[in-house]
């Protein structure tokens, strides 16, 4: 498998190299399940239905969220791709991380995603998802969302316009095609670093008692 | 009824029936909501910090990303505390385009929340139907100001550009053509009994507690209380517009829905009239170089009707050419909090959605 | 003909049929509902994608035994009712196990895939599901009530238990029983609404409420269990609707080409039954639980009290 | 204008016009609460319509707004007050305005302003927050976020964005973007 950046937001190797920085965690082939060269049918079946079926959960964490009704309904009406709403992380596959996240909802974010199942993406709205975007100094929002869960697709723009939606659904599904998306278990095997990356900004872990299903 | 166990249930942050990222903790015995707590902080983008730093013009970029359904009457209440603080005109072809761009907002946000009342009530048609018009108005927006949902387009002064070539046509046809759909909407939703039944005696807020409580905008005027910034402290051309401010009685979902209705119905007839009497003449009284701008200290108090009430800019100025404090009253800021802790105990959890949306809780606007 | 390979072969036939007919049910409903919306909607074998979808997916999560359990429970629910529905008239391939009192052994077991879905979503522990369930149990008593009023008033009226005979009552009169006893039609098909969920009547996973209710805990491979359960189940209740009430599918003989015209003819019918619940859930909105068990212990009861005076005086 | 008269008669403040709809108050901390049950009961401002803070860090004072509105006559009042920076404290007014406790929680959250007699969680929008209240002017925001957030390296050099796309991808601009580049 290539090494090539599927997403624009993330640099290149010499980039990261030449900045010295270590960024998110790239994980290879071999530590991919849906390996080509061993299940290449079933995996290739598989693939194509999950790209056409992406459950979205219904999660609006962010501004972002308000072209999601537009993208829904009638006039850019996901739906034909096969993108529709679920209820319930159990349920979906897709995350859509729609504009910055405060801290306090990263923690509920991270719990989420972690609920989710496998093969999950992760889509990320806007450029506040990327660097910060207009809220480079606000104390409460994270600037870097890679740093803290995988993500698979950024879509750039403040608010992306449901046209850039749709494209970045569909680049979505090249990369499910391919075999290059769904980071689970590159979160799991990594799980130290997103982990202290996590804990170094949500101080209290603690959920409600009742939350505990 | 015995005493049931009581059941915590978290409505939200992830929760389709939310009308934004925010939680609503519910103690629930049976159907029935025993006690209802809002949590808060999910949107928490420290905004009004963040404009201590921008200055005057700067901060328009974050001002309209306060509540993201109408970002325009923030607008237009930020512009016009500065233009009080400063003292600066407006001409009068800047009033009539600030009255249209603040009514075409109201539409999109009464289109978006027909989608949210009915499809929390679980009719979804209405809802495609509805947020699939809006886009119409979000093109008007385009051709206006350059973006669908963040205009930032009402700046101290009048309006950043005229009104570009055939847009005026564009907008006749635009009000044409919803006011044929709102008939179809309003069959489908008003004359639907079902809905009736859900929404009539649901969630009502007593008429003399209204206005003490906190509560304003069409939930308000549900409970039979006529007021309204357009008309009480009318700002832009809205005093030299004739237009009536629907009320009715009751105070419960169905009188806010009925409220609605009829708004949507008067803001396509205000728009109209502004289009009719639209005056030439320059739309913007130039600020200086935006960098050295600076605003004479002082304070002032300006609010503008939005759909789900006033919203209020409270701005104060040292002297320098940033903004010392911006403190924004969202309307919903009583709604989302006291008014919901209030009015839920009692109610079916199948209504807290339904309430939630009639009360038009928009969380970002209340923890900024 | 007899033979229990015959048996087996007919068995399998028939679940790939009511498997494949409600699946594609279930994508002309996103279809059709997409349209009205004034969308292009998914394609109608979407939910085949749905499903493979799920059952591919690589976790799957089960809250204790029971979470494991509900699924199989709803499936072998569905299955063993799709066995006892005469499915054609005439074709002795898909009449299975069909037997004299299959009418009101099937009003008992319509109930079961519900109630496993209930065991399974009270162990995982999410409120959602406790209080789906809940409202689900109360929807069933509320339709439940009309529904055995309308057969029983079948069964007064016709003298039998069998919904063959019924069948074979339809071809031989010419009458359908809609006609012959129109308010046993008026309640069943009423409390069908509730037994489809759809507006109105979706309290049971009302989104916007409840998350997804009973099934807020679920996800993949249970998931893809679950729809499929709900779309054999939908099939059925599709056929036995047709059985009863519109002269039953397949009076064609049991020759080749006489099934293969009585198959066209029951999917026909059960499409046009189909249509009902879907287009009068595409304009309503949801009642609440007490709304709804009020409304079935109103008008549909009433029918249903109408259509067994009506089958005891006529 | 009777209120203006009245406020002198009884709090002996001084009260002024500040345009047709408003009228600005400036007052004692200890008097806060009387004059705002007596606008609310003796001449109708029942009506909260917003409590603001400003912080004035070179003259160590928070200073603290009441905004109050007349359904009958229009007006608005908006009462100023000012408090001790150092140790702020400040009565707690959400037995005349329920909504006041929202309010109130937020000050304490964000300036740190103590209410006594307010019941409510401490934490109201912030979580886990362990550095002095956010909202004060000597916070730095930026400071704070470069130091706590991990940010993405910025661009080294003016190099078209996405000329720099191209590159990396070979994904084409499309036609509409173009009039936009740079050459």
């Amino acid at each position: 498998m290539s090494n090539k950046i599927n997403t624009i937001g993330i640099p290149s190797e010499e980039e990261i190299k030449k900045a010295q920085i270590d960024f998110s965690p790239r994980c290879t082939a071999a530590g991919r399940v849906n390996d080509k060269e061993t299940q290449k049918m079933v995996e290739y079946i598989l693939n194509f239905a999950r790209k056409h079926s992406l459950f979205v959960l219904a999660y609006g964490t962010g501004c972002g969220a308000i072209e999601i009704p537009a993208t829904m309904t009638s006039r850019y009406d996901a739906e034909r791709f096969g993108i529709r709403g679920a209820a319930t992380p159990r349920q979906a596959d897709v995350l859509l991380i729609t504009g910055y996240l405060s801290t306090k909802t990263l923690k509920r974010v991270i719990r989420v995603y972690e609920q989710m199942q496998d093969p999950k993406y992760v889509i990320a709205f806007g450029s506040c998802t990327i660097n910060g975007g207009m809220y480079f100094d606000s104390y409460n929002t994270i600037k870097a969302l890679d740093r803290y869960l995988p993500v698979d697709v950024y879509i750039a723009g403040c608010m992306p316009r449901p046209e850039s939606v749709i494209k970045g659904f569909i680049k979505l599904q090249e990369l499910i095609q391919n075999g290059n998306a769904g980071n689970g278990e590159c979160y799991r095997d990594n799980l130290d670093w997103y982990r202290t990356n996590q804990q170094k900004i949500i101080k209290n872990w603690d959920f409600p008692d009742e939350y505990n299903w | 009824m015995t005493r049931e166990k009581e059941t915590t249930l978290y409505l939200g942050p992830q929760h389709p029936g939310i009308t934004g990222n925010m939680m609503i903790k519910l103690k629930v015995s049976g159907d029935t909501v025993v006690s209802a707590e809002t949590h808060l902080g999910y949107l928490h983008r420290a905004f009004e910090k963040l404009i201590e730093r921008r200055n005057w013009l700067q901060s328009f970029t974050i001002l309209c990303r306060f509540c993201v359904p109408e970002p325009d009457p923030i607008e237009l209440s930020y512009a016009l505390a500065v233009e009080k603080l400063e003292g600066r005109a407006v001409p009068e072809r800047a009033d009539y385009i600030r009255t249209i761009v603040a009514e075409l907002a109201r539409i999109q946000s009464f289109l978006l929340w027909y989608g949210g009342q009915s499809g929390s009530g679980g009719l979804y048609t209405l809802g495609q139907w509805s947020v699939g018009d809006r886009n119409y108005i979000l093109d008007l927006f385009e051709d206006l100001t350059g973006a669908r949902i963040y205009h930032m387009f009402m700046w101290p002064g009048g309006v950043r550009r005229d009104l570009p070539e055939g847009w005026v046509d564009k907008a006749y046809r635009t009000m044409d053509y919803l006011e044929k759909r709102l008939d179809d909407y309003n069959k489908l939703l008003f004359d639907n009994a079902i809905f009736q039944k859900r929404a009539q005696g649901v969630g009502i807020i007593p008429k003399d507690k209204a206005l003490e409580w906190g509560v304003v905008g069409p939930p308000l005027r549900g409970t039979g209380i006529k007021h309204d910034v357009r008309i009480d402290e009318p700002y832009a051309a809205y005093d030299k517009i004739d237009f009536e401010v629907p009320t009715y009685e009751g105070g419960d979902v169905w009188a806010r829905a009925l409220v609605r209705r009829d708004e949507i119905k008067q803001s396509i007839n205000i728009i109209r009239q502004a289009l009719d009497n639209m005056p030439g003449g320059s739309y913007y009284n130039r600020i200086p170089n935006p960098m050295k701008w600076t605003v004479p200290a002082g304070n002032a108090w300006a609010k503008t009707e939005s759909v789900r009430g006033e919203i209020g800019f409270y701005l104060v100025s040292d002297g320098s050419n940033k903004p010392r404090r911006a403190h924004l009253r969202g309307a919903a800021y009583a709604h989302g909090i006291s008014v919901l802790e209030k009015i839920l105990p009692g109610e079916n959890i199948a209504d807290v959605s339904f309430i939630l949306n009639s009360l038009g809780v928009c969380p970002p606007e209340m923890e900024r | 003909m007899e033979g229990i390979g015959f048996k087996i072969l007919g068995a399998l036939l028939t679940t790939i049929l009511a498997f494949v007919v409600g699946m594609f049910y279930g994508g002309l409903n996103r279809k059709i509902t997409a349209r009205t919306q004034n969308r292009v909607g998914p394609p109608v074998y979407q939910n085949f994608i749905d499903l493979v979808k799920l059952q591919g997916k690589r976790t799957n999560i089960a809250h204790g035994f029971m979470g494991h359990i509900a699924p199989v429970l709803a499936i072998i629910a569905s299955l063993t009712v799709l066995m006892f529905i005469p499915v054609l008239h005439d074709g002795l391939w898909f009449r299975n196990l069909t037997f004299k009192g299959d009418l009101i052994f099937l009003l008992y077991m319509m109930v079961f895939g519900s109630l496993g879905m209930a065991l399974g979503a009270g162990q995982s522990g999410n409120p959602n599901s406790a209080i789906g369930v809940s409202r689900g149990l109360a929807q069933m008593v509320g339709y439940e009530i009309p529904f055995v009023l309308a057969l029983v008033s079948l069964m007064i009226q016709f003298h039998t238990t069998s919904i063959q005979d019924l069948m074979a009552y339809q071809h031989e009169t010419g009458q359908w029983i809609i006609f012959a006893n129109p308010f046993a039609f008026l309640a069943a098909i009423l409390s069908y609404l509730g037994m489809f969920r759809y507006s109105p009547f979706d309290i049971v996973g009302a989104p916007a409420e409840l998350a997804s209710g009973p099934i807020s805990e679920f996800g993949g491979k249970y998931l893809g269990t679950m729809m499929t359960s709900g779309s054999i189940f939908a099939f059925i209740k599709l056929v036995l609707m047709v059985d009863i009430f519109f002269g039953g599918a397949g009076n064609f003989g049991s020759g080749f080409w006489g099934v293969v015209a009585g198959l066209v003819e029951l999917v026909v019918k059960t499409f046009i039954v189909y249509m009902i619940p879907v287009f009068i859930g595409l304009v309503s909105p949801r009642f609440r639980t007490e709304q709804a068990i009020r409304f079935f212990w109103k008008w549909p009861t009433a029918f249903g009290v109408i259509a067994i005076l009506w089958s005891v005086f006529l | 204008m009777d209120l203006i008269h009245n406020l002198k008669e009884v709090f002996e403040i001084d009260a002024k016009i500040k345009n047709d709809f408003q009228i600005e108050v400036e007052a004692k901390k200890e008097l806060v609460s009387s004059i705002l049950l007596y606008l609310k009961n003796q001449h109708g401002f029942i009506h909260l319509d917003h409590m603001s803070c400003v912080d004035w860090i070179e003259d160590e004072v928070f200073e603290l707004v009441y905004i109050v509105w007349n359904p009958n006559t229009k007006k608005t009042v908006l009462l100023h007050t000012k408090i001790d920076r150092n140790k702020p404290e400040m009565e707690n007014i959400d037995t005349i305005w329920d909504q006041a406790n929202t309010y109130e929680r937020e000050f304490r959250e964000m300036y740190g302003i103590e209410f006594p007699g307010l019941v409510a969680e401490r934490e109201f929008i912030l979580e886990g927050w362990t550095e002095m209240p956010p909202m004060r002017r000597d916070f730095d925001t930026k400071k704070y976020a470069e130091e706590t957030y991990a940010t993405r390296p910025g661009r080294e050099n003016a190099e078209d964005v996405r000329e720099k796309i191209i590159k990396r991808t070979g994904e084409e601009i499309p036609d509409f973007a173009k009039k936009y580049s740079r050459d």
